[in-house]
């Protein structure tokens, strides 16, 4: 990533970036409202062209402020379509063991909009583990989260770093991942001509 | 593919709505025009026949708005144009669940409007041959609009409108060929044309789909 | 010429007021087109040359000032 | 041999990627498409309005001909045009094909509503009535919404390069509609004319009424040539202001001397 | 009460599309029915005169869809039930601003289509008088149809159909009147009618669209 | 609130609450993802019908997980419908000192869609502050806030306390409100029969 920079309405967000990601790195995204993190993370992630300097797109798992979930699906379902969407089989099992470890197992069947904010998330968390991207790209992923589960997901990305993934998280909370490294946006200072 | 297929089709049965709103809108707005035409009786059906197939591609249009409304606002269409390994095909499934269950269905369902409308028996296969050929079209090109209008909730535009002049060919050899059947002619010759603009959407739409919904997901 | 005077011209055998409306019609559509790029044009070519000027000038003062700082 | 006559056709194709050559080579264009046009209308209509003999059937009339067949062709063509510069956008993404479909625009819609408006007083003589509906008035008035439609989409897109994207997708997608316009006479066998102009027949009318016609066609085209050329130009000058080419381009050539003086 | 007014008159008119999407939609259908009517060029007219009401109810019809379904996915229908203090008002000025770009809107385009129409230009008074007097009632009775459905994204069920057949009234009357106008009869009973029942749904729709979106809101 | 407890689908989420709400409280509560801690919420602001036991319900302000914000409309404009719908008219010099205070002061005049995630929140907090209700529900209010606005929300909760309000709070983080008292809801254990 070289000196990227984000631009809404041709507007600069933040001083452009020097950055690589290498495995087994956990970037904390910091910043406060407004500065620009959740339009960088969408530019990694491909889906924002307005964007001054160059970046490698290489594959990876995005989660937004809106979580992808179809409402009408169940959290199972969900993830059959993700696997689908790669053209990868959903091996049963083993989302059922994921869903398990994030506390969803009771609510596998349950259509997602049925479930609380909270459990919608973890339904979420789950496509990330199921996906085998190694680069994460997370908003904001502890919202809505209750206590046991910020735990769990900070565990999740400490053994994703662990087994060589990478993961770029924005959140206005301390991550508690050893080896993080936290990255500031500065929002640009306008000039006035 | 299969679990892509899969899902598209359990998601459209849970909304019920999908697939009884459009034939019952049909059913409807055909009422609604018997009523509206009292008098003549002898061109009464020639008249009806004729509003029939416009009434189809009315009905097709209006549940495409549907069509990727949910999946934008929940963010799986995200998704979608992040990790779909082969959009053309994530993108087609889409399209074809679609006309499974507006324009197939609508087919199946002519016997029935045909009876309602005093249209004689003979005529309703001609009918449905056409309307299996014709409406894929309307399904793919209507894709396109839905996907380029998805983003477009806020500070909307006509777009839906710059669709509807894209259905004036299957319009055209649809009723060429429906008008046709009933008067008992041959109608090789437009539903060839038919067939042949249904199979060219079918190899260029998705691909145009595609780039409008990456253009939709930017827009917010 | 078909016609023999001016005024049949006009007339064109009762069918005038369409065929004059026609092409006046067309006479404004051409001309509002063709007034519009070229007064859009002028505006912007001289908003580009003002912006010269004014960064001229600007460059002028800055060397001024540092003219008499350096003096 | 081959290989170096594609490496001179990309970088021919690179440089029509650029707005500043694009600009320089264009500037006498605009001229002469200008200069052909004046001469070319101004002798269509002189010759089409005075000299050319009446049609039997409907008179003098029929002289709306000579302004509505040549609104109506070049409306067709800018559209297509569109189409054109709407597939290199999304496939090469190059940014003059954005400047031309907004600089095509305008003139396309005001040619269409001039076609229309033409067919229909040419319509009350002749068929009785402003607006018949028939095929091909139909598929006309569909080009102008589709034209309108366009113009919309780029009013209602903030960013510039989204509104680049759907505009040439919507623009390529909508040439679907011109064979149906084109041919819309043959398929619905109705009221208005067929073509008069074909490649492989020779014309029914008589020399001395297509021959003004040519020379209006002619003409139309030209000023379109002239129009949208201009118009592009001055789309590339707002874009590229901040850029070096167009400061030097428009360089103050001296600083006004009365400012000069007071500073 | 101004304020609330405000916020719909901005809102709507933001989201362009609402209001010449109606426009659009009833011109472009109205184009694809007289295309389809190929033989008959005498009585092609009073054919589309009299598919004029009916793709005019169901253009309204169809602009319905919207009336809640933002503030219902942004959470400001929660708002609104909470702390409205004139709940009747308050639905009333977001039909009556609905009614404002839809029935109203399409009145004052009468005189257009009239003339693509080929109708006869006195009648189109007596037409815009009849619109005037029949459009709210369609949108009033629609609001109660949209309050209900919007919660049914998920689900969904067939109550937009279940809205239609209370327009019956409207679309007999209607027609009633125009035919009558354009034989140039008088249609004064008729117009009464039509008048009595868009003021009887004038007093009752508001408060059953009200107890409707109480249930959207709680479905969720 | 007597014996209250909320039901889905006919099943009831937490065991019964007594619970009451006086002037100058701020009741925080917690629990795990699912445990009806929205429903109640909900069910307080009159929004969730299937409960048991019984409740006074007052005129409050409801904070949802969905924001409540026409997003084609400016925070000012949201706000003046907010005071339309209450029939009072918007003091637009208190509702533009209010969003200052919130740091939206730039952004008052900006179309909701085109905030980011945490500038949406703020823009809603402004209508908590100018609708004079004292009772407040809040659902996860912290969510996509950034630390500064964190601390600010503290802030404001307990000013609003102070002043004679009570205040609701769902959340999964700790409120930094002095006199808070912190409610957990208990899940109702299933007995298999
Ligand atoms: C509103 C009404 C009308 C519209 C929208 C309309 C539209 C068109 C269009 C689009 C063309 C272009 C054909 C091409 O490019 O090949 C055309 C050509 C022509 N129109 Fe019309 N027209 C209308 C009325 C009329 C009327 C009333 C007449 C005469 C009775 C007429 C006579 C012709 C003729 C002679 C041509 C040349 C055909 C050719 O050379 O291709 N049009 N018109
Ligand atoms: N659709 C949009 N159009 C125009 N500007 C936007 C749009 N979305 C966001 N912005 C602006 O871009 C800037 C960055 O927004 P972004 O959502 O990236 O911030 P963020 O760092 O994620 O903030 P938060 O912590 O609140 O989520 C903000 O100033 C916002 O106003
Ligand atoms: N629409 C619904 N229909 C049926 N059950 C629902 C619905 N919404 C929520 N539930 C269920 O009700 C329970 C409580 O949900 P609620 O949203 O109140 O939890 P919560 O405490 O707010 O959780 P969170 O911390 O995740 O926001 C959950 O078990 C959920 O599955
Ligand atoms: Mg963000
Ligand atoms: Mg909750």
């Amino acid at each position: 990533m070289l000196a990227l920079s984000c631009q809404r309405d041709q507007r600069d967000l933040f001083e452009p970036l020097n950055l690589v990601v290498g495995p087994g790195e956990c970037i904390e995204l910091l910043g406060p409202n407004g500065s620009g993190k959740s339009t960088l993370l969408r530019t990694l992630a491909g889906l924002h062209s307005q964007y001054q300097g160059e970046y490698n797109s290489v594959a990876a798992v995005y989660q937004g402020h809106r979580l992808g979930l179809d409402e009408l699906l169940t959290p199972l379902e969900n993830l059959a379509w993700f696997a689908g969407l790669q053209d990868q089989h959903l091996d049963r099992d083993r989302a059922l063991t994921v869903l398990a470890r994030l506390g969803l197992l009771a609510e596998a069947h349950t259509a997602c909009y049925r479930l609380s904010a909270g459990q919608q998330r973890r339904a979420a968390i789950a496509r990330w583990l199921l996906a085998e991207h190694s680069l994460w790209l997370l908003d904001e992923p502890f919202n809505a989260l209750d206590v046991q589960s910020q735990v769990l997901l900070n565990e999740l990305l400490h053994e994703h770093c662990q087994a060589g993934g990478a993961v770029v998280c924005a959140t206005h909370l301390q991550l508690q991942v050893v080896g993080k490294v936290t990255l500031e946006l500065e929002p640009v200072v306008e000039v006035a001509l | 593919m299969n679990q892509l297929l899969q899902r598209e089709l359990t998601a459209t049965l849970r909304t019920r709505g999908s697939v009884t709103n459009p034939l019952g809108f049909l059913l409807l707005s055909l009422l609604l025009f018997a009523l509206v035409d009292p008098g003549a009786q002898d061109g009464h059906n020639s008249y009806l026949s004729g509003i029939f197939w416009v009434l189809i591609l009315l009905t097709n249009l209006l549940s495409l708005d549907t069509m990727f409304r949910r999946d934008f606002d929940s963010g799986a269409l995200e998704q979608m144009l992040i990790s779909a390994h082969m959009p053309f095909v994530a993108v087609l499934l889409r399209i074809f669940v679609h006309w499974l269950s507006s324009g197939l269905l609508m087919t199946l369902f002519v016997p029935l409007f045909g009876l309602l409308l005093g249209l004689q028996t003979e005529t309703f296969l001609p009918i449905m041959l056409v309307m299996v050929v014709g409406t894929p079209a309307v399904s793919l090109l209507g894709s396109i609009g839905a996907a380029l209008t998805v983003g477009f909730s806020r500070g909307g535009t006509i777009l839906a409108l710059l669709i509807l002049p894209l259905f004036l060919p299957v319009l055209i050899f649809g009723s060429a060929c429906i008008s046709a059947a009933i008067s008992g002619l041959s109608f090789a010759a437009p539903l060839t044309w038919l067939g042949l603009f249904s199979s060219s959407s079918l190899l260029l739409a998705p691909w145009a789909t595609w780039a409008a919904l990456k253009i939709s997901v930017e827009m917010q | 010429m078909y016609f023999s005077t001016i005024g049949e011209l006009i007339a064109m055998d009762g069918h005038g007021s369409f065929v004059w409306l026609a092409y006046g019609t067309t006479v404004l559509v051409l001309l509002v087109n063709l007034m519009a790029t070229r007064l859009a044009t002028r505006k912007q070519e001289s908003a580009l040359r003002w912006r010269q000027e004014v960064a001229a000038l600007q460059q002028q003062q800055t060397n001024n000032t540092t003219e008499q700082n350096d003096s | 041999m081959s290989g170096s006559v594609t490496a001179s056709l990309k970088q021919l194709w690179h440089k029509l990627g650029s707005p500043r050559w694009f600009y320089q080579i264009t500037r006498n264009w605009v001229r002469g498409f200008g200069v052909m046009a004046a001469v070319l209308l101004l002798v269509g209509c002189i010759w089409g309005l005075a000299f050319a003999p009446p049609d039997y059937q409907q008179g003098n009339s029929f002289r709306i001909m000579y302004v509505h067949v040549p609104a109506a062709m070049v409306s067709q063509s800018l559209y297509l045009g569109m189409g054109v510069a709407g597939f290199i956008g999304l496939v090469w993404r190059m940014k003059l094909a954005d400047v031309a479909i907004a600089a095509t625009l305008p003139l396309g819609i005001s040619l269409t509503a001039l076609a229309l408006f033409s067919g229909s007083v040419w319509g009350r003589p002749t068929w009785g009535s402003w607006w018949e509906w028939d095929g091909r008035t139909v598929s006309t008035l569909v080009m102008l919404f589709l034209y309108l439609g366009i113009y919309a989409l780029r009013e209602a897109i903030a960013e510039a390069d989204l509104r680049a994207r759907a505009a040439a997708l919507v623009s390529l997608v909508g040439t679907v509609n011109i064979p149906v316009i084109k041919y819309s006479v043959e398929w619905w066998n109705t009221l208005h004319q067929p073509a008069s102009f074909t490649l492989t027949e020779k014309p029914a009318m008589p020399a001395e009424m297509w021959l003004p016609l040519l020379v209006m066609v002619l003409g139309f085209y030209c000023f379109a040539g002239h129009n949208v050329l201009s118009r592009m130009r001055l789309e590339i000058l707002r874009r590229e202001a901040n850029t070096r080419w167009v400061a030097e381009l428009f360089a103050a050539k001296s600083v006004p001397a009365s400012i000069t003086k007071e500073s």
